[in-house]
């Protein structure tokens, strides 16, 4: 283990921006990426349902 | 035989596969926050400082297997795009469409993730460089695909459009990179090369895999879970969907 | 013959027919008819074989379509909602290319004349551009008269034609029937064609 | 098809054989254009402006410009291609036409390489003609004008080939102007590269062979590959 | 008009007013510019394609790249720009909604800046904001950045605005695409001029407040202008 | 009042009419025959102020309409052959963006409502690329739903119209007369018109 501190940690030896704003990006963009599709997914299943629901009262 | 035959057209339809897929997706999550745990532990903590490039040498454990990511999704779209187009299967298609947005995500991260490197390294953002500039154009690709599937209303129409440009794009891929490497090398001398980067620790390589392993999984349980949006969207008026959805 | 067995077609959401079935046999013309959006001109385009149906088959002389390919389209003459002429080329320009692309060399005069037997006498050497509308479809209708054709499929044929015009595009459709031709019709007009076995296919929702 | 020759009203009509239809559609789009007065022209004087329009921007160093010569040259032709794609089957499309030339016996692959090929000497040619003299406002001597020239003659059918199936995979996509541009742009990188590239080897005395030669083989699988897809576009568009 | 009130059958039916007009027209083509999806980012991927051709067809030589980056920028963004105008009014032409226009009581000027605002909106304020991020592949500094950016916000309406009167005056003319290109370019030079100008200017130190403020100026003209000249080519192309 | 004097119109070197005049009433219709291409479009247009005639003049409750300008063209509603919609849009969006160029806002609702009277219930929300070519003509005749225009220039209204449209159209434009609108009208087929005072004018080379 290289690192003797948090600090050290996220310093990355002066180049944290760099490191940080790769892994950072990344990460984000992993983690919008499926909450994005789980919210595609749910608007079609809602809109399914009231459509689904609509026929069932008309009939 | 026969029996296996059916067994392949049974999930080779939207209405099975629509409920496999929702099966197999957790465990691919698993699998990837598995990997990706074990990829970042490996990054930080086991891989040491490399001696030129100090702590900034750490970007390798996303690049890299993000630029692998891109360029692999890209074959394995056209492959789907190809076999929607020839047998004319829904799935297939609806994959290749699934896949595309991923691709684009990992082509941009390359990107991005390159040019946060290449700042320290290079001093500069941006070099034209053979790799650069064919994971650019790759994006590009990328983009086109998704552009034009878009504007096309109809969907079985966008997926044959979106197949023939795919399989085109694909041929060209390589073309593109052996021209851009040529062009390259003939106009630039010796000033900057990636190829001429330290000669990898092993552990730098493990890290490397594991977190390619890691976007692998992670592409493969977000392009089932986009292509069960696709699928409800597509078909929303068949039965099996109102069924689904229960 | 032109046989079509439950043929079904879907837009978008809507399901416009589906079990439509019908056998023409030669000297038989077939009138389609239906409200605005019924789907005469989707039966039509999917006769033609430009767009494949949601189910069914057609079968040209007790064969499939799709495997005839071009022995098929050399027996059909379609005319759509559009005139498929070009505005800036002249009537006997557009006639001529026409032509070629069914594969037939019209000369000069031979052309003047077919233009001459549409009324468009004089008009030969303007610009479409500046035809009246059934000018334009008269130019169009020129097809008629060279195309070799056995099965016309045509869509709306009368629109933004005159009177005369109307009496002589039924008798031209008649000649082609006696000849033992086939013919798929649309038309929100009354249409008055003397020849033929008529059949009537009405779309309903 | 003896029914149908039965049918045949005018009875003296002659037959077109398949290069005959090829030619007619080639003859047609070339009377188009001729028709649609300074097409031909138009597509030059875009040409022209584009690489006028760099010193203009850059400044007149004439060292400078030099260097930068076959690379503007080449994406002033590239753009001047490009830009008159959209008009290759979109007005065919539009009224009708197209939906004839699918129906038409003869093999739909015939018409559209007929197609290419007016394109092409509507808008290929012109280029390659007018590009020496643009050559000479950069400053460029004989031999790289040479140069320049035949690699515009390989590489704008490369051009045109390519574009055709942007054009078809966009058709009937509204507003598909500027997504035909996306999807064409990407893959004229390889015609552009060795196309640059053999005038500037030429100039720095590499000798521009390779470059040519390996543009030839593009061309030759452009010519195989793209009336295909093409094809396959084209029908889509209309199903 | 009493008469025609009388006549309103709906009765409740509310009017608009003028500026109701404009921006009704407006939001009609941002409407339809989003509906034809991707039609916003198509104009951008121009831009950053032909942007990122040059160097391909050039060279990758950072210091050579860097001399060329402000015309480069500009004149692919004077490109992309004008690539998009024939879509301006020719769609409203062709199927006819220019002639009801015409016949709106609304005056025809305002009905026309609605729709260059929209153009605008659609293809020039996207490539303002994408400017920097390609700057920075030539290399630019932070500085030289924010000129680019600045001198395109000043130009880009300025091209929309000129390019207005070419697409009013080619319409109909078919063919016009090009034609199009070339009556507008040489109206764009002296914004190229100025707007690449001013980069140049900060790059090596000069100061580029000169050339910024002479492009304002052009824009206020063409403000008072273009609409003018805009509305008398359209009602000339309807005649 | 419309009134026309000794109009005569040229096109390219063809002299389709002269002298031709008339006066429309309100409630009154004008009925222009003629063959294909005898002049009747271009006479519309001249009415409309859209291009000039060769000679003679056109007035508006006693004006010369060139003077009026706006007032004049907030007076008249032009149909053409052509549909004046856009593909892209949806039957509501180009319905509401037409009522926003005579200077109207249909909301939403009622928008829907006015698509419901020509028969599009369902459609709305369809781009109207999609829809059948009499549906697209419907599209564009909504306009007469909600336009406060007192004169109607119709050319060829009723093609690509199903018969019930026909007739719907036919109550549409009665109506109109009965509330003191003029309309001018071409067309090849018979029309039913029951309310106003008609005039024929047949155009004759
Ligand atoms: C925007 C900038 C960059 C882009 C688009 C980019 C793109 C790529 C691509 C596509 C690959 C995979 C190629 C292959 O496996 O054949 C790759 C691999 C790699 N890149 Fe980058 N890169 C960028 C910047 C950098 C920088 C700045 C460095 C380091 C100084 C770097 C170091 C590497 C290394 C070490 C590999 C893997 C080793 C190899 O396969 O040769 N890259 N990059
Ligand atoms: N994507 C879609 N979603 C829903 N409905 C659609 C879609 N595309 C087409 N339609 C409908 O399909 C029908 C197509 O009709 P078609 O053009 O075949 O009618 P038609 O009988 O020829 O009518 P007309 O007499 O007006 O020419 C229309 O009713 C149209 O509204
Ligand atoms: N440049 C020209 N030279 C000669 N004749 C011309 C020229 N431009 C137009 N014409 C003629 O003028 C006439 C214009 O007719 P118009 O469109 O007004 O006819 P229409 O009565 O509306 O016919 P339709 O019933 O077919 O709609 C046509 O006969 C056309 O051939
Ligand atoms: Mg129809
Ligand atoms: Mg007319």
């Amino acid at each position: 283990m290289q690192w003797n501190s948090i600090g050290e940690f996220f310093a990355m030896g002066g180049y944290g921006f760099y490191v940080w704003g790769s892994f950072g990006v990344t990460a984000l963009a992993l983690l919008i990426e499926p909450l994005l599709l789980r919210k595609r997914q749910n608007d079609v299943v809602t809109s399914l349902r009231r459509e689904r629901s609509a026929d069932e009262r008309q009939k | 035989m026969s029996n296996k035959i059916i067994h392949w057209f049974k999930y080779g339809s939207p209405q099975s596969f629509y409920p496999l897929a929702g099966k197999m997706i957790p465990w691919f999550w698993a699998l990837a926050a598995i990997f990706c745990v074990a990829g970042l532990w490996i990054g930080f903590f086991v891989a040491p400082t490399d001696a030129t490039q100090g702590e900034a040498y750490r970007i390798i454990f996303i690049h890299v297997p993000a630029s692998w990511m891109s360029m692999f999704l890209y074959i394995v779209m056209a492959c789907w795009a190809g076999i929607g187009l020839s047998l004319n299967t829904r799935l297939s298609s609806m994959m290749a469409s699934a896949i595309a947005p991923t691709g684009a995500m990992f082509a941009f991260l390359s990107l991005w993730t390159g040019a946060l490197w290449g700042k320290p390294m290079w001093g500069t953002w941006w070099v034209w460089d053979a790799r650069l500039t064919s994971e650019l154009i790759l994006l590009f690709l990328y983009l086109g695909f998704m552009a034009l599937q878009a504007a096309i209303d109809e969907p079985r129409r966008a997926d044959k459009a979106g197949a023939i440009l795919a399989l085109v794009g694909v041929v060209n891929v390589p073309i593109i990179y052996f021209s851009v490497k040529w062009w390259n090398t003939l106009h630039q001398g010796a000033s900057i090369s990636m190829s001429k980067a330290p000669t990898m620790a092993i552990t730098m390589l493990w890290g490397m895999l594991v977190m390619a392993l890691a976007f692998w999984m992670y592409s493969i349980a977000v392009a089932l879970q986009r292509a069960r949006a696709i699928m409800l969207e597509r078909e929303r008026h068949t039965d099996w969907v109102k069924y689904a959805v229960e | 013959m032109l046989t079509a067995i439950n043929l079904a077609c879907v837009r978008g959401d809507r399901h416009l027919f589906a079990n439509l079935g019908f056998t023409l046999e030669p000297g038989g013309r077939l009138h389609v008819t239906g409200e605005n959006g019924s789907g005469k001109t989707s039966l039509l385009r999917i006769l033609c074989g430009l767009s494949p149906p949601e189910s069914g088959q057609i079968h040209w002389q007790g064969e499939p379509i799709r495997g005839l390919g071009d022995e098929y389209r050399k027996a059909v003459l379609y005319l759509g909602h559009h005139n498929a002429i070009k505005e800036e080329l002249t009537a006997l320009e557009n006639l001529r290319t026409t032509a070629a692309l069914a594969g037939i060399a019209v000369a000069d005069e031979e052309g003047v004349a077919l233009l001459g037997r549409v009324g468009l006498a004089g008009r030969e050497d303007l610009p479409v551009r500046f035809l009246s509308q059934g000018q334009k479809r008269r130019v169009a209708l020129s097809r008629l008269l060279w195309s070799p054709a056995p099965l016309w499929i045509l869509d709306e044929p009368f629109v933004a034609l005159d009177t005369a015009a109307v009496s002589w595009l039924a008798e031209i459709v008649g000649a082609h029937l006696d000849r033992g031709g086939m013919a798929v019709l649309t038309s929100h007009q009354e249409v008055n064609i003397a020849s033929g076995i008529a059949q009537f296919l009405r779309i309903t929702p | 098809m003896k029914q149908a020759d039965a049918l045949n009203q005018a009875g003296t009509l002659a037959e077109l054989g398949t290069l005959g239809v090829l030619l007619a559609v080639a003859r047609r789009d070339l009377l188009l254009a001729l028709r649609r007065k300074s097409e031909v022209m138009t597509v030059l004087f875009f040409f022209v402006i584009v690489v006028s329009l760099f010193p203009l921007g850059i400044g007149p160093e004439m060292a400078l410009l030099r260097i930068i010569a076959p690379g503007v040259l080449w994406v002033a032709a590239l753009l001047a291609a490009m830009l008159s794609l959209n008009r290759l089957f979109a007005a065919d499309y539009a009224d009708g036409t197209l939906e004839q030339m699918v129906l038409s016996p003869a093999p739909l692959g015939l018409l559209v390489i007929g197609k290419i090929l007016a394109h092409w000497l509507v808008t290929g040619l012109p280029l390659v003609l007018i590009a020496p003299l643009l050559g000479l406002q950069y400053d460029l001597d004989g031999r790289a004008l040479g140069v320049l020239m035949l690699s515009l003659l390989i590489g704008t059918p490369l051009l045109s080939l390519i574009g055709a199936i942007g054009a078809a995979l966009t058709l009937g996509v509204r507003g598909g102007g500027v997504l035909l541009s996306l999807l064409t742009l990407p893959l004229y990188i390889p015609a552009l590269i060795f196309g640059a590239g053999a005038v500037e080897a030429d100039i720095s005395g590499l000798g521009a062979t390779g470059h040519l030669s390996l543009l030839a083989a593009l061309l030759a699988l452009a010519c195989f590959f793209a009336p295909w897809a093409t094809t396959a576009g084209l029908r889509i568009a209309l199903e």
